[in-house]
């Protein structure tokens, strides 16, 4: 008889002790990021799109096309388009396109690249109506930057 | 317009009022629960439409009542169509006879608690009959766990109201109200009280007796296969019970509208009174947004150890101390 | 009406739980046998979201199949990536960095505490509480900024490579994990006021679902659901890997084996891993974060292993069979929820269909890690 | 230790095989290769002394096919591998789901994608695979195979060979001009 007693009072006081902490969270400031008028900070390291860096000396890409960044990819999402030209054969870069429906964003492209020719953007407000509108040209994305 | 009787006029305006007061309430029902789920949830709530989200619940309406309503194969379809009618039109009907201050009243019946009652318990038909008629096994289930719930609190809450019968010699509405002038019931029957507010809340299918629609076992119980303003209506009533909850509360233990006094008393001691059905109301939503959900057995064993027990005591009490 | 015999069982019918239904995290498919509301039977059907990812090993070459490990498990990528980095390692004999094995740790232990935070939402989001699944969001969200600020995801990390880990940790990530450490301590007594002293809570959890020891072993039942059941098995201490060994740390167990236990052990084991992190971001020596010689194309010589992890669900092993070629000849997974769900068939005899869902939430599954 | 107890009980089985492997690389103690007749034996045996199963696996050998089965301990470190090899065209072998109910999902899942029959089992159907499957999905095609003798390993072979597609890659790593993510560079 007491032990029903003790139940019902320990169970009332545990109940009271939940609602004590959710009224309490109730008056804290909010949490969550109203996102389309506030944004989270995107840190450097954020994975996005494939981008072409600069070189500061022609003010291209540096890309020499040698196709690491193609071979590394588990989901063959980049395709690389190029021309040889002059006397050493040389390899010139014509287009890079990015499939981004199919990167997985594992980052081994990058990592290949020992010219430092791609990065990840921070772009990541995607949106598009087709599929073709994430095939990035990055070629012709450093040439409108 | 001479030829219409004035208690025709008069039964017309009131069901007018008392049915977009219904309408409104819930409205903004929906809107604090959001808000107040929100903010315990440490997240905004509604912010979209209008100032702070206020019209959300207005733009919602809409939605659904631009929606199809969408008929399962197999169900019993006339019983399919009555049921969401059936659980909104008795919790409107009974606000009939509540006492919002002396003067707004529309019928002060000599039997108003039996009238609400009996009324309230129509809400389990209508569970049922959308539980059988929805062809779907979570439904049925929801359903028997609705009825099985519902019947077994109806004894504690009338115990509990009992003893406050018991006290007021009386089951009109506006004299339970008059009989606390000196003192609210809530001090004299606290157990009595307390009591009714579990049942209630078991009553009105809340959380954490939402048995009949617990999403995580029944996906959303008797109500599943309900779409458009039919699950509309559901919500409607499910609201309007609440409301039914808080006024009742309100009526047989915070006292009515009596309050601090107000310019024209008469009338605006309804202002005390929605105070005071808004504050049971938050009550309630605060209790769902805390609480996990009770198992179905347990909710019987806490119904039949606790609640008729504790209600059969108080109510002797009760009894014996008035005798004497 | 058809009267033949087959009518004396009439009153016990069959449900169909899922594929899409909330409670079964997924799609997992439960056919049940009810009578009334209590389980004759219960058989989980898989296969949903099966994606083959052992076919995928197979036909890609090592490094490639980074990527996929962190889709088996999205709710504990980190523990899944240093499983299979660890395999190929220790297959091919490439050694870490300290540095590295360091920056291992604290990411697998921060994602092992996301995952354990999440799973603690989602299992009270079982039970009918809707708010400690926000609450428990909101700590997750700061790991996964963390994690994000180092690695650039917040779920599919593939943060671990052959020989190391892809981006070196910044004196902000350490100084930010101390902070969160801090956060989440001062949370813990708020979670165990609102949710583990809850008479509701309690009630609906013990003495449910009991997993004997026995029972756990015929399975293969591992991890917090077998170290509720009493026995101290832990990868991390029984067979240690990477750098574990270095560090002080408890494996909380329980006693009964059921739903509460399971929840506690989970709750402690958070505080662990807060021990690890903590531990491993004071030692943390300085260096590179990546091998000299590590290759980003592996040749391993022929030869099978076999390497197993405690993943946030219990034991992860994979077996590796090389034939000397840049790919694996054959790439075996197994995934701890796959064995503990299989004991679910044995759990839900007789019980409650209430009872069912706090069983399946207190197993913590992930079904992508099941089906693979 | 159990390690070598085990082993006098492992031997009473006769196996084809009983090798002590090297734990450190190939990740478990004793590697048996058994027969139809005693693989149940050996379940047993694992059952006794308190063993727990890990998974049940196949493989696709040029000569047969192969399952393995994986044990390990939960109260000391000992890991235990047993083999068992079934003809391709009619692959059957002696169910352990009644010794071991753990390992009735394992079976099921290498019946979908060997096609391996238990004999014995109970409920052998698809499990991850759609019911009416008639796929071995992991089986491979025949210019793929491999015999077991190229998968075990060589005593005399280095772990890695050097045959790199480009030499050291991470070598550069540090060579390599620092990569920003993101665009800091407009701002210049």
């Amino acid at each position: 008889m007491i032990k029903y007693f003790k139940d019902i009072f320990l169970g009332a006081q545990s109940l009271l002790v939940g609602l004590w902490v959710t009224i309490g969270y109730m008056f804290k400031p909010i949490v969550t990021v109203q996102y389309p008028r506030e944004k989270n900070k995107i840190p450097p390291a954020y994975r996005g799109h494939l981008e072409f860096t600069r070189d500061p000396e022609t003010g291209g890409s540096r890309c020499v096309v040698c196709l690491r960044c193609v071979q590394s990819c588990p989901s063959k999402c980049i395709s690389i388009d190029w021309e040889i030209k002059g006397e050493k054969r040389k390899r010139i870069l014509k287009s890079y396109v990015q499939d981004f429906t199919r990167c997985s964003q594992c980052g081994l492209c990058v990592e290949a690249c020992e010219l430092g020719a791609i990065r990840f953007s921070n772009e990541y407000e995607l949106v598009g109506f087709a599929k073709e509108d994430f095939y990035f040209n990055l070629v012709k994305m450093l040439e409108k930057r | 317009m001479a030829l219409l009787p004035p208690e025709f006029i008069r039964i017309l305006i009131s069901s007018v009022l008392i049915v977009s007061f219904v309408f409104l309430n819930a409205m903004i029902l929906v809107y604090i629960e959001r808000k107040v789920a929100g903010h315990i949830q440490r997240r905004p709530g509604p912010m979209e439409v209008g100032p702070h989200g206020i019209l959300q619940t207005l733009i919602d309406g809409l939605k659904l009542m631009g929606k199809q309503i969408i008929f399962p194969d197999n169900i019993d379809k006339p019983l399919f169509c009555i049921a969401p009618l059936l659980a909104f039109v008795p919790a409107v009907v009974a606000f009939v006879v509540i006492p919002f201050s002396p003067k707004l009243q529309a019928v002060d019946l000599d039997m108003g608690i039996i009238f609400i009652l009996a009324l309230a318990s129509l809400n389990v038909l209508a569970i049922l009959l959308a539980g059988w008629s929805s062809n779907n096994k979570y439904s049925l289930i929801g359903a028997m766990r609705s009825v099985a719930q519902n019947i077994a609190y109806e004894i504690p809450m009338l115990l509990s109201l009992l003893a406050v019968l018991f006290m007021t010699n009386s089951l009109s509405m506006k004299s339970i109200v008059e009989a606390q002038k000196p003192l609210w019931f809530i001090v004299v029957q606290p157990v009595a009280f307390l009591i009714y507010f579990i049942a209630s809340l078991a009553e009105t299918n809340r959380a954490p007796f939402d048995l009949p629609e617990a999403e995580s076992e029944l996906t959303a119980g008797f109500h599943t296969e309900y779409g458009g303003m039919a699950y509309g209506l559901f919500y409607l009533g499910e609201y309007a019970n609440m409301v039914m909850v808080g006024a009742i509360t309100t009526t047989f233990f915070l006292g009515g509208w009596s309050g601090p006094p107000l310019p024209y008393m008469e009338y605006s001691g309804a202002f005390w009174f929605l105070a005071k059905v808004y504050f049971i109301v938050f009550s309630m939503i605060w209790f769902r947004w805390t609480f996990p959900r009770v198992r179905f057995d347990q909710l019987m064993n806490f119904c039949w150890k606790i609640m008729v027990p504790f209600g059969l005591v108080n109510l002797m009490i009760t009894a014996l101390v008035l005798k004497i | 009406m058809n009267q033949g015999p087959a009518r004396k069982n009439e009153h016990i019918y069959t449900l169909n739980m899922g594929p899409q239904h909330p409670s079964t995290h997924g799609v997992l498919r439960i056919i049940l046998e009810l009578d009334g509301e209590y389980i004759i039977t219960a058989e989980p059907v898989l296969g949903y979201i099966h994606r083959m990812h052992e076919k995928m090993g197979e036909n890609r070459p090592y490094p490639r199949f980074i990527a996929n490990m962190s889709r088996l498990d999205y709710v504990g990528p980190m523990l899944y990536n240093h499983l299979f980095t660890a395999a190929v390692e220790k297959l091919s004999g490439i050694e870490v960095p300290p540095r590295a094995e360091h920056v291992r740790i604290i990411t697998a232990e921060l994602s092992r505490v996301a995952s354990h935070l999440l799973w603690m939402g989602a299992f009270l989001m079982d039970l009918g509480a809707f708010t400690p699944i926000l609450y428990t969001f909101d700590d997750r969200e700061a790991i996964l900024d963390l994690l994000e600020s180092v690695c650039g995801a917040r779920i599919t990390f593939s943060y671990f490579r052959f020989g190391g880990v892809c981006n070196d940790i910044s004196a902000d990530f350490i100084e930010g994990t101390r902070a969160f450490i801090k956060l989440l301590r001062t949370r813990f007594p708020m979670y165990e006021k609102l949710v583990t002293k809850n008479i509701i809570f309690e009630k609906r959890v013990k003495d449910i679902g009991v997993i004997t020891p026995e029972m756990a072993r015929l399975y293969g039942v591992t991890g917090p659901a077998l170290r509720a059941s009493g026995i101290s098995y832990d990868v991390r201490k029984n067979e240690p890997y990477s750098i574990y060994p270095e560090f002080e740390f408890e494996i909380p167990c329980g006693e009964n084996g059921d739903c509460f236990d399971r929840y506690i052990v989970r709750m402690l084991e958070m505080e662990q891993s807060l021990r690890i992190i903590e531990q491993a971001l004071d030692k943390i020596p300085d260096g590179p974060v990546m091998a000299k010689h590590a290759p980003l194309k592996l040749h391993p010589a022929p030869g099978e292993t076999y390497f197993t992890v405690e993943s946030a669900r219990g034991e992860a092993g994979l077996l590796l069979i090389s034939d000397g070629s840049d790919t694996p000849y054959r790439l075996k997974l197994r995934t701890p929820g796959f064995s503990n769900l299989s004991v679910l068939e044995e759990l839900a005899k007789g019980i409650l269909l209430s009872d069912l869902v706090a069983i399946m939430g207190s197993l913590d599954l992930v079904i992508p890690e099941i089906d693979r | 230790m159990l390690i070598e107890d085990i082993k006098k009980e492992l031997e009473e089985l006769k196996p084809e095989s009983l090798e002590r492997k090297n734990y450190s690389s190939e990740g478990y103690h004793w590697d048996i290769t058994l027969s139809r007749e005693t693989l149940q034996d050996f379940a047993r045996v694992m059952n006794r002394n308190k063993f727990f199963i890990e998974d049940v696996c196949g493989v696709d050998l040029k000569e047969d096919l192969q399952v393995l089965y994986h044990f390990a301990h939960t109260g000391e470190l000992c890991r235990i591998t047993g083999r068992i090899f079934t003809s391709k065209n009619t692959p059957a072998i002696p169910t352990i789901s009644n010794i071991f109910p753990g390992a009735d999902w394992h079976e099921r899942e290498t019946f979908d994608f060997f096609g391996i029959c238990f004999t014995g089992h109970k409920n052998l159907k698809h499990l991850l695979l759609p019911e009416d499957a008639d796929i071995t999905p992991l089986r491979k095609s025949e210019s793929e195979l491999k015999s077991l003798d190229d998968l075990t390993r060589k005593p005399s072979q280095r772990t890695l060979k050097s045959k790199l597609m480009w030499p050291v890659v991470f070598e550069n790593y540090k060579r390599r001009p620092p990569v920003k993510h993101g665009r800091e560079e407009k701002k210049s």
